[in-house]
């Protein structure tokens, strides 16, 4: 997953990449591509994931990893590292999510709609969501009981009301488009029907879909 | 003052810090004041409301006392934070326990708006307006705007009684240089403290040792170091 | 792009900027990025809302065109500024005979309101309230509001479509370091322009020359330099 | 008058001086009273007014005048610097004046009220006087033609409806508490007569009234 997301970053994009699968994207990018990665904590131009060796103690991204830094790199305060994600300068954001919506709605920060159950956690993510370019999300096509989390509409509080573009899972890589999904890509040992099966909403196949190559 | 009084111990900066304040916490993963706020929890300071990133898990290492240690003690009436480090439902944290048992009252707010609210209260700001949680649980209730065509949610400033900071070095001006990921929220939190008190890691050195231009807060806004 | 362009020329620099734009100019005495404008008016680019924090007199040297310069040559079609550089009413500036002659549109607000209104812009802030100008001229018709018993007028931010920034030191990236009161409003420029223009003092280095600490503005600011 | 403001800024004070000879002031103190002087430009503890040898080309005050920088001196950007100011960290703001009333008003910015007339410019003043702890004024006390200054209501557009606490003049230096004004120091060669009959508006005498000593 990480793999495919670090792939289909455009060159030249401010990316920040949010906790779990996505951190591991900046790991799958050409240096010529000129991608530059952010984070909330107020890294601005960071590497791979660091090995213990490497890692720096006072460099982390926002998932809690040691980071390597690239030529560069700069750090500014909790505010400032805000104000460059408000003002609409990320290209794209990558997160995970518990459920995603063909809306374009997404659910990542609470496990359930009673507060008494679950308080959650939402972190920087509605403000990532709500002014960088693209969403994009990084999760599991279903519960591990086998429930879609691609859904017509999201059961649990949303962390954003729409602007999904695209959402990587580990069965397949699935455009949002005009409120539809769009399945673009599928993974070896997969089948375009067995994706459709297991996705809880309607699944357009795109004309060009095709096995994700590693 | 135009200086700061400088403490000779953690113990001594905290002395007279009552019960029933305000206190913002910076940190990060790094950055936190973790010996201001042992200091603190020997004192015995309680009713706190706490401005801080997420509260983190109690420290398990008696000699550091941390935020979550402060809430998992009783300490800490009301906390302000993005985060609430619940790692899976089957195991709420103890500020989870606690917000559901009724015992710690919790504002949840995104992340930007917790720094933006921090920054704000520093800079004299009482409000703004943010497009952070609009269309979510988290704007409920809140006061929304349009302004050119998008909709956003009014959000207060804060100022705290007291903020907590950890430095990587300064002068006896006050002057504070933080390294790398660990300036995070020390910067805005300095300046939203009515009184702002500095844990330092390396010894504090002469005023006009570091370039002025090099210094990312300005003494003025220091009240004690240690 | 992640990346800033380097031009080989200030003429290079500003040489598709079009008629009708915003334009952010730093500068308070120094740090006045008097290349880009001199550029810029010899480009001929006209009807120009200009954001600055006063209207400097004209230059005289006719190598050196500031804002002044724009605004007697009839490029400038509204200025947002805190001063407007009269001296005595009976020497009135050329902005002051110009705003009598309805030629050009005057907004006059309090600096801290031209500062912070440029930071809002930079920081997604579409608006915030300020104590400045309450119970004054310059806060009639706007909207006032009451927080903690005190009253505040609300102000937008700025987001231009250009902000041209004086640096003393730029690496590759694009990260800039200002010197001394040069730095004033160049930081929070660089964040409010949608394309942001800087001209530096000193050779560009490479990326990583500068320590990630001492940076003033990252790179990811910042859309061209000279 | 510089001198008079030097002397009476209290040990530790943060001070903020405007245009004019408000700006000598910080020629005026003792290094061992601990006192800050900022200026809305951003430097953060400056001294005296430089000689042209001593003068740094990237150095001044919000006067424009060339000033030194003391120890542990530091630069912050214009957002920060009136952060500083709006935050109420400031304990005097010293500033020029063409009226002053008994109301603590005071008019400093527009020498009409006609805006055909004048424009005006109003710098950082509507900041400083909105958050400082107190609002110090240095002024004449009459106009060239021999007309008060200090009156009874301002007759220009006021810099602020409130706040003045101390008002420093040519020839006198008088105290406003409650609504009043209160003669507290008058010139040598002045008489407190003198004062009050140059002054447009109830001067009342402090019982401590006292030659200003130079």
């Amino acid at each position: 997953m990480a793999a495919v997301i670090g792939r289909r970053l455009r060159p030249g994009s401010v990316v920040n990449l949010g906790i779990g699968i996505p951190t591991l994207a900046s790991g799958y990018t050409r240096e010529e591509d000129d991608i530059l990665f952010t984070s909330e904590n107020g890294v601005i131009g960071y590497g791979r994931v660091a090995t213990p060796e490497e890692g720096d103690p006072d460099v982390w991204n926002a998932g809690g990893q040691q980071v390597t830094l690239v030529p560069g790199a700069s750090f500014v305060h909790h505010a400032d590292s805000f104000a460059l994600i408000r003002s609409g300068r990320l290209d794209v954001t990558v997160l995970g999510a518990y459920e995603a919506a063909a809306d374009g709605s997404f659910a990542n920060w609470r496990l359930s709609n009673s507060a008494f159950d679950n308080l959650g956690g939402i972190g920087g993510a509605m403000d990532l969501v709500a002014s960088a370019k693209e969403i994009w999300l990084a999760m599991e096509h279903t519960t591990r009981e086998g429930k879609p989390r691609l859904l017509d509409a999201c059961t649990l509080p949303v962390t954003s009301p729409r602007g999904v573009t695209l959402v990587v899972t580990d069965i397949a890589v699935v455009a949002v488009r005009d409120g539809q999904f769009v399945l673009e890509e599928y993974a070896p040992g997969y089948t375009v029907e067995e994706v459709v099966s297991l996705t809880g909403a309607p699944l357009q196949v795109s004309p060009d879909v095709k096995e994700i190559a590693l | 003052m135009a200086r700061p009084t400088i403490y000779p111990t953690m113990a001594d900066a905290v002395a007279d810090v009552p019960d029933g304040i305000t206190l913002i916490v910076p940190g990060f993963g790094v950055g936190t004041p973790l010996n201001l706020l042992t200091a603190l929890h020997q004192r015995g300071t309680k009713e706190i409301t706490v401005v801080q990133n997420g509260a983190a898990q109690a420290s398990t290492d008696p000699s550091v006392r941390n935020v979550g240690n402060l809430i998992e003690d009783g300490r800490v009436k009301k906390l302000i934070a993005s985060f609430t480090a619940a790692t899976h439902p089957s195991r709420p944290s103890i500020t989870e326990q606690m917000a559901r048992a009724g015992t710690l009252e919790v504002e949840l707010l995104p992340q930007g708006t917790v720094a933006e609210r921090i920054r704000a209260g520093g800079a004299g700001i009482p409000a703004f307006y943010t497009p952070a949680g609009v269309g979510t649980l988290l704007s409920e209730g809140k006061e929304h705007r349009v302004f050119n065509g998008r909709t956003y949610v009014l959000e207060e400033g804060i100022v705290a009684d007291y903020a907590f900071v950890h430095a990587w070095k300064a002068d006896t001006a006050g002057n504070l240089i933080y390294r790398h990921g660990a300036r995070n929220y020390n910067p805005i939190a300095a300046m939203a403290g009515r009184t702002t008190i500095v844990e330092v890691e390396e010894p504090i050195v002469p005023a006009g040792t570091f370039s002025p231009d090099e210094i990312h807060t300005p003494g003025v806004f220091v009240t004690r170091m240690v």
